[in-house]
């Protein structure tokens, strides 16, 4: 493979830096601005990989994104390795490395070529029909060797060494695309004072024209790239106009929101990428969209159409003119229309041998005159009805058709050929387009679906909107723009320009051949091996819509998603059925347009900003001391402090004995805090509550509860009436947001009336609690002028205070059942205070405790805790918090639900206290609780919500919900587990200073 | 003494973008919509509260931004004491409407330089533009999924303020953003 | 009885180049009157007619499909098929579906590829981890073969999964049930319509229903785009379009029909063989038998019937994707898409009579119906047949919206099914 | 990603918004004299529309603010808002 095939000089490459890189471990060299597909092409590589399954040699067929076989492994096997890369659109870089891919051992010798052998028995579906029986062998045999024939390429299996960022960009107008139409458009966007992005997924811009060197298509005189070209340049000097390269478009969602990938890194070599930004997705909002998205060639679908070498006539084109490649030194070129004829001219120009076939009896176009002159062979009529060549393509044979065109008649010519270039019309590329909620009509004449109705403010100009000629498209573009745009500054209105025009046009959507179907192979899609007569054995079966026959014959479903494929099989369903082709309909055109890396569409929120985390003001105290943190929610919550290597069972009963015999010290600072004002303050509390507030007095303090409308506990938590028209509401930690949420919702919409205003002070204050039987001499240290008498001072009342002349709001008020105090203070001196109370609580042996422990001193007092004891279909009645409803008030949220036959079933399950007969063994939380184990089937009555091993009653504690709980009090229950069975007794849930004597110990 | 602390936010620079933490500093939330409300209001902080979405009203050292039709926040160096005190009295004690320290509740970080805008639009799905070329415009929205409000005080110069409990995270990600423009 | 599947009809069709295989179901005209119509030709619906000809002997009843069949959420899920539900109602209703998919592709001689590759649901937070555990316990004593995994466990039964404690919400452990698993979601349509058509049901394509007629309190057929069809008993099972077809009965549903995503990566050779749930990041995954990794996204909170979404629902699943398997950050999303699901209140289904008589629904199955489409269509032919429910089915009647008596799955269900 | 047009701030991109369902559902001012029916009614049942719905978004991450939008379900087209307590323009 020494021979050279860029033979041919061309100012599209920098041929000054050379590049090397691998494929299958064989080193090759292309130049800068090559794709890994046109430098294979250049040494002459034209076998890539094997199709998905039938394991058929393949080659590069496109240059484009549409690209269904050249899809190849790059980065090596380590941490940038990449799965199914399309050869024809990553462009190389010193020291690539790529391999093919779904082959073993080697892409010239694949054991699973194997399949290609019994494709007669596996046609489209097969394994729906067979691998049943016997049923065990599914298991052991059939579904483990279906399940080892998946995929193509390999995942990674390290962490991305890149990065990926996200960006937000708003514009007037946004062009996709940057071919004729597209900069046409931008010039004439800019030009008229629009804020302008053009868009385009090359390195350079002007699509298929920038490479158009056929002296037939002339702008104002100039040949037509050379035109461009100067265009190009005028372009990138406008104001108001962005011009993205190397960045596609995958997404075109409602109201004009675009997702696009700019690639910023996949075309420079590695060690240049480590821990950079390799890709960025933006997230677009234009006022306006111009999609000039192009269309792509179509193949022809007949016998063998597969081998590598056949390629798609304008890649063919575009591999010579823009990258100097020839695919071939015998070319033949299949097509059923003119636009071919480019390629056969620019092949002759460049001395390469080409013969033209032709499915039509003539044509009348320039080109085909052009062809004529050149001395190049045309067949006329005639159709390929079989290839050969197994990892190239060697020959093609080819017979006359018949006068009607559904056979082929007459002797079979051979031709050898290295290089078949094949055209079968345009397809618009209407991708974007559908995706936005577009509707298509189609074009009987050309058998194309265009772009009709649209919901939101774009239009599509250029081939993707039907124009394929290039007066078509500069005319229509320029008027089409003016009138969206309204556009009064034009440059372009006196544009001359003459090109070639189609002229006889014929489709056949499966050519005939002389074999029947059942013995060749037509393929339609290339990647996954679906041919022309699964699409019809799916449509004998029954399979009449194109869904359908898309998914059983998984025609379209590989990684171009169909973007060759899809149009063939609606053309021969629609010839199968005997309907109109526009009346099927398409299959849905669904995002990414191309495939979008992970990476991309998450950019910077992986590791640390996956998401946020809320820390509070006395964090770092905390991390500086060892505590463990808890997730709640968004916070990080200290969990419990380990000392000297204890564990967390030993800091947890060591931390909450201390805050029972002396002191203890919780960072309560992530409760939700409320600040709520109005005249109708009290009244609103009412609502929302279950119970009354009204008579609750000023610098008073009360438990809530908040039932959803639904009756079921919501939410809880103390409020402090800090004035006649002022309360401060706290909520659980991870309720907040809700609850502010909810209560701003009934005051907008339900209740506008009530003189209420709202405000968040969660952040605003730190909160450190102090509990203990020391706690008072604490708060009497920290505070020294303030008065702890207890008549003074009584639990559930509050009082303002001063430290170092700093405001603080102290609250007495218990979750745990001691003597309590809760100190609030601007969170900037959180850590300040924190320390202090410290300071202050040394002496009695202040003990820091987490969350593990708060849970179990309230659990020892048979306090709830809403989201662990409840799960949203606990009503206050079923907690056996009777006492904490209302029975004078007319409503509160909820209050109409406890009285529906349900909720007022007396058997519901209840909170209730469980005790091990065994006092060491602790219950496991999510438990379940039976009477008996022996029935079945077995009967739950409820499970265990909270349980610890209490150390200030030495023995083990559970909280659970059972059913008719109440009436159980003192019976006996079982908890089964996996291994055992634990004896508990029901119990009354408050377990530890029932008289609540500790209070104010 | 009590000592003050933040998270740790410090002064930061970038390629035309410096980062400030602007603590402590007062700010208060002001809730209201009748007449009485915003005479009082206007009086004891001699600025009429902004009535038009969007927008804000600086007077000296004392901003005030507008949040609702009904919510403004009023923040600056000047606002001490017996200002809060005369609100109370005048406010909050005659039932006209709120108001409430919130000093600690946000967190301001000034953000200025040519780049500032580019930081924010990676994060935010606000427009920018609309922003970008007028003073005094303030806006509530989402940066990197943090509540922020945006005040945008001088050409290239944003007053952000952010929850404190989230600040410490929304300044890795700006810094993290500020060093991929 | 139409050919056989099997190896030996494959071989033996190979010589005459498949050109001899029958229909797998006719294209009949819609006839004047039938026993009983059912109104959706999803998964749920094909299986409930296959059910009422086979089991109730019901067999002169139609489907009527205002599309193609199995082109609604039979076709557009991540074929998540598991039983591990809390509560006995949900339990018994999703395992009844297990164990008929267990013998499914024999039951219809198609292949639906039902594959017990295990699903492992992934605890983050304490919370969960209580949730979870009182999930395994009732799964356990409720004969479903839930197991919990320590961290180390659940690195071992799937090490491709990032159990570092460093990461934001650690894994704290999951329960797995073997028996769970996927299975290919148009094979289960087309069975279920091959095997429902060869008993004589009608499977009628491209047929809207545009009313239904009622005689006061009583159903006396439906309009649809095909012309009248007279009928005493209609059961819908509409999915997304459930509240759509109750209106034209004149009566309100307790549904919201709401948009969900799903996304496939590009296929690639087998990286992952099992499917992992995670309701606290909001991420499952599997792998398919072309290779595609298949993950599913949540629902947005706003009611659609564009079966599309919002592209941050696909963002956050994806984010969280990474957060536990950082090795597919450089995979690449191939294909998305959106669905319409009814969602109850309660996360659990309806398959109940309505003060109609003779109209039936069978909805708000939400995010994850398909798990259950066997079971589903097993017992609302039943209660079309009987005109009661099976006990089965019995609490998801539509009087606990009243009453109260709501089976409450969000902790089960979430958002991840 | 729709673009909402907050009655107070002006157009806003989705992620700020949170949406709550369907709107012009009053709380009954006498939930004890309702029948459980008739209370099933208000908390479950819903007309969950395909077609032109009316219903209820919070500016969440901006003013805060409640309002009601006019949006076509079948499109996802926004047709109208307006504010709580205002009636309904006429699409």
């Amino acid at each position: 493979m020494s021979e050279n095939f860029r033979s041919i000089e061309t100012k599209f490459l920098d041929k000054t830096n050379r590049i090397s890189f691998k494929y299958n471990g064989k080193k090759y060299y292309g130049y800068k601005g090559d794709t890994l597909a046109s430098a294979l092409l250049s040494n002459g590589v034209h076998l890539i990989g094997r199709s998905f399954k039938y394991h058929r040699p393949r080659g590069i067929m496109t240059c484009g994104s549409e690209e269904p076989n050249a899809i190849v492994q790059i980065g090596g096997n380590g941490s940038f390795t990449e799965p199914n890369v399309r050869a024809t659109e990553q462009e190389i870089y010193e020291g690539l490395e790529a391999s093919s891919q779904n082959c073993w051992p080697s892409v010239e010798f694949d054991i699973g070529g194997i399949n290609n052998l019994i494709s007669p028995v596996i046609p489209a579906g097969f394994y729906y029909k067979t691998f049943m029986w016997p049923k065990k062998l599914w298991y052991s045999l059939y579904e483990p060797a279906i399940r080892l024939s998946a995929g193509l390429g390999k995942s990674p299996t390290q962490p991305d060494p890149e990065l990926y960022d996200h960006n937000h960009l708003h514009c007037d107008v946004l062009i996709v695309g940057g071919g004729i139409s597209g900069i046409i458009a931008a010039s004439i966007s800019a030009d008229n004072g629009n804020n302008t992005v053009l868009i385009d997924d090359k390195n350079s811009l002007g699509g298929s024209t920038i490479y158009q060197n056929d002296e037939n298509f002339k702008i104002n005189d100039e040949i037509s790239s050379t035109w461009l070209d100067k265009k190009i340049k005028e372009l990138k000097k406008k104001q108001n106009l962005t011009i993205k390269h190397r960045t596609s478009v995958a997404a075109f969602h409602g109201y004009n929101y675009l997702l696009a990938r700019e690639s910023l890194a996949d075309h420079k070599s590695l060690d240049e990428r480590l821990n950079k930004l390799r890709q960025r997705l933006w997230k677009i909002r234009a006022k306006k969209v111009i999609l000039a998205t192009g269309a792509i060639e179509r193949p022809l679908i007949f016998n063998n159409n597969d081998r590598p070498g056949v390629m798609l006539a304008n890649s063919v084109k575009k591999y010579i003119d823009f990258f100097g490649v020839k695919c071939g030194n015998k070319n033949i070129i299949f097509t059923n229309n003119d636009s071919a004829y480019e390629t056969a001219i620019s092949l002759n120009k460049k001395g390469i041998e080409v013969v033209v076939i032709d499915i039509r009896k003539n044509s009348s176009s320039t080109l085909v005159q052009t062809t004529k002159d050149a001395g190049i062979k045309i067949y006329w009529n005639h159709a390929i009805v079989n290839t050969s060549g197994y990892r190239r393509i060697k020959s093609i044979q080819i017979m006359e058709m018949s006068e009607d065109g559904t056979n082929v008649v007459g002797k079979k010519t051979s031709l050898l050929c290295d290089s078949l270039s094949i055209s079968g019309g345009w397809t618009p590329m209407v991708h974007l387009f559908t995706q936005s909620g577009g509707k298509l009509k189609f074009r009987d004449a050309d058998q194309v679906f265009l772009p009709n109705t649209v919901i939101s403010d774009q239009i599509s100009i250029g081939s993707c909107n039907g124009d394929f000629e290039l007066d078509d498209v500069i005319k229509n573009t320029i008027s089409e723009c003016k009138n969206f745009l309204s556009a009064s500054v034009i440059d372009y209105d006196l544009l001359k320009v003459s090109c070639p025009k189609q002229k006889e046009s014929k489709n056949i959507w499966l050519l005939p051949n002389n074999k029947p179907l059942g013995k060749t192979k037509p393929f339609l899609d290339f990647q996954n091996d679906s041919t022309a007569k699964d699409i019809k054995l799916a449509m004998r079966e029954g399979f009449k819509s194109i869904e359908h026959v898309k998914r059983y014959t998984t025609t379209g479903m590989g990684t171009d998603q169909g973007k060759l494929a899809n149009m063939h099989a609606l053309g021969i369903i629609s010839e199968t059925a005997g309907v109109k082709m526009g009346s099927l309909g398409t299959t849905t055109f669904r995002p990414p347009y191309t495939p979008l890396t992970f990476g991309t569409i998450v950019g910077r929120n992986v590791g640390t900003f996956f998401d946020i985390t809320r820390k509070t003001p006395m964090h770092d105290w905390h991390k500086d001391h060892k505590a463990q943190f808890e997730n709640v929610g968004q916070w990080k919550r200290a969990w419990y402090y380990p000392k000297d290597g204890e564990n967390m069972y030993q800091a947890v009963q060591r931390e909450s004995k201390a805050a029972r015999e002396s002191a203890g010290i919780l960072d309560a600072s992530t409760l939700g805090k409320i600040d709520i004002k109005g005249t109708d303050a009290s009244e609103f509390l009412n609502r929302v509550y279950t119970n009354a507030w009204s008579k609750l007095g000023i610098s008073k303090c009360r438990y809530g509860l908040m039932l959803n409308e639904d009756g079921m506990v919501y939410d809880d938590g103390v409020t402090t009436r800090l004035g006649e028209n002022h309360y401060l509401m706290t909520t659980t930690t991870g309720g907040a947001a809700n609850v502010l949420s909810k209560l701003e919702d009934y005051l907008q919409t339900e209740w506008p009336e009530l003189d209420v205003w709202l405000t968040s002070v969660t952040d605003h204050f730190a909160t450190a609690s102090i509990c203990g039987p020391n706690s008072k001499n604490i708060l009497k240290k920290l505070f020294p002028n303030l008065d702890f008498n207890d008549e003074n001072f009584p639990h559930m009342s509050f009082k303002n205070a001063e430290m170092d002349g700093i405001n603080c709001r102290i609250m007495r008020i218990s979750f745990t059942g001691e003597h309590s105090y809760e100190i609030n203070i601007e969170s900037k001196y959180g850590k300040s205070l924190w320390e202090k109370c410290m300071d202050a609580g040394k002496e009695f042996n202040i003990t820091p405790y987490g969350t593990e422990t708060m849970h179990l001193l309230r659990a020892e007092k048979g306090f709830i805790i809403v989201g662990q004891d409840t799960d949203g279909t606990m009503t206050p009645i079923d907690l056996q918090m009777d006492w904490i409803v209302s029975k004078k008030k007319y409503d509160f949220i909820g209050k109409r639900s406890l009285y529906r036959s349900d909720t007022m079933r007396e058997d519901r399950k209840q909170l209730v206290g469980l005790l091990t007969d065994n006092p060491k063994e602790i219950l496991e939380e999510g438990a379940q609780i039976v009477k008996n184990e022996k029935k079945q089937p077995i009967e739950m009555l409820g499970h265990v919500t909270s349980s610890y091993f209490s150390p200030n009653l030495n023995k083990s504690i559970a909280l659970a919900v059972v059913k008719n709980g109440k009436k159980l009090k003192g019976q006996k229950l079982l908890v089964p587990m996996k291994d055992k069975t634990i004896n508990v007794t029901v119990s009354d849930f408050i377990f530890f200073d029932s008289k609540n004597e500790r209070l104010n110990a | 003494m009590l000592n003050i602390n933040y998270p740790k936010i410090e002064k930061k620079e970038f390629p035309n973008l410096e980062l400030n933490l602007v603590e402590p500093i007062k700010k208060l939330n002001l809730r209201g919509k009748n007449r009485d409300f915003f005479t009082k209001a206007g009086r004891i902080l001699s600025i009429m509260l902004p009535i038009e979405p969007n927008t804000s009203a600086t007077i000296k050292n004392i901003s005030a931004l507008w949040l609702s039709p009904d919510e403004w926040m009023i923040y600056g160096k000047d606002i001490d004491k017996n200002l809060k005190i005369s609100l109370d009295s005048e406010i909050s004690k005659l039932n006209l409407g709120s108001v409430t320290d919130i000093s600690d509740q946000w967190l301001l970080i000034n953000m200025k330089g040519k780049n500032v805008f580019e930081v924010l639009s990676k994060g935010s799905p606000f427009d920018i533009n609309k922003f970008k070329n007028t003073k005094n415009v303030v806006v509530q929205t989402l940066l990197n999924h943090v509540d922020v409000i945006l005040h945008h005080t001088d050409t290239n110069n944003v007053d952000l303020f952010v929850r404190k409990s989230f600040s410490e995270h929304l300044w890795l990600w700006i810094n993290d953003s500020s060093s991929f423009l | 009885m139409k050919n056989n599947y099997s190896i030996i009809s494959l071989i033996k069709n190979s010589f005459t180049y498949h050109e001899n295989w029958q229909q797998a179901w006719r294209d009949p005209e819609p006839k004047k009157e039938y026993e009983a119509v059912i109104v959706g030709g999803g998964g749920h619906g094909l299986a409930t007619a296959f059910y009422l000809a086979k089991k109730h002997n019901m067999k002169n009843i139609a489907v009527v499909e205002k599309g193609w069949i199995g082109g609604g959420n039979t076709g557009r899920n991540t074929t998540i098929i598991r039983s591990n539900y809390l509560w006995d109602a949900s339990a018994g209703l999703y395992d009844h579906a297990l164990k008929l998919w267990e013998n499914l592709s024999q039951e219809i001689n198609y292949n639906v590829m039902f594959s017990q590759r295990g699903v492992m649901n992934l605890a983050h937070n304490l919370q969960d981890v209580r949730d979870l555990k009182r999930r395994t316990h009732a799964n356990r004593l409720n004969g479903i073969d839930a197991v919990w995994l320590s961290t180390e466990e659940v690195k071992k039964f799937c090490p491709i999964i990032n159990t570092s404690p460093d990461i934001r919400y650690p894994v704290l452990g999951g329960t797995l049930q073997r028996r769970a698993g996927t299975a290919r979601h148009d094979a289960v349509a087309w069975g279920y319509a091959r095997g429902a058509d060869a008993m004589g049901v009608d499977i009628i394509q491209n047929c809207e229903v545009k009313g239904i007629k009622r005689n006061g309190d009583t159903v006396e057929g439906i309009e649809t785009t095909k012309g009248f069809i007279k009928t005493k008993k209609i059961g819908v099972v509409a999915a997304g379009h459930s509240s759509v077809i109750a209106n034209m009965a004149g009566i309100r549903l307790p549904l919201e029909s709401k948009p969900l995503q799903a996304l496939v990566s590009e296929p690639v050779k087998p990286i992952i063989d099992t499917v992992v749930m995670s309701n606290a990041v909001h991420a499952y995954v599997s792998q398919s038998d072309k290779g595609e990794l298949v993950i599913g996204a949540g629902t947005d909170a706003y009611v659609s019937y564009t079966q599309r979404g919002s592209h941050d629902i696909v963002e956050g699943t994806l984010k969280a994707i990474l957060e536990l398997y950082p090795i597919f950050s450089r995979m690449k999303m191939l294909r998305q898409w959106g669905g319409i699901v009814d969602i109850c209140p309660d996360a659990s289904p309806i398959i109940s009579k309505t003060n109609i008589k003779g109209l039936y629904f069978n909805c708000g199955w939400g995010t994850g119906g398909f798990k259950a489409t066997p079971g589903s269509g097993d017992l609302f032919a039943h209660t079309i047949a009987n005109n009661e429910p099976h006990k089965l089915n019995a609490a998801f009647n539509l009087n606990r919206f009243v009453s109260g008596d709501l089976v409450d799955e969000h902790g089960a269900a979430a958002v991840a099914h | 990603m729709f673009i909402i047009n907050c009655p107070f701030c002006g157009e806003r991109d989705q992620s700020e918004f949170s949406a709550g369902g369907e709107a012009h559902i009053v709380r009954p001012k006498q939930p004890t004299e309702l029948s459980d029916d008739e209370w099933a009614d208000f908390l479950f049942m819903r007309k969950n529309i395909k077609g032109i719905q009316f219903e209820r978004w919070n500016h969440a991450h901006g003013c805060r603010k409640w309002f009601n939008v006019i949006r076509d379900t079948s499109n996802d087209k926004i047709h109208a808002v307006y504010k709580m307590g205002e009636k309904p323009p006429s699409i």
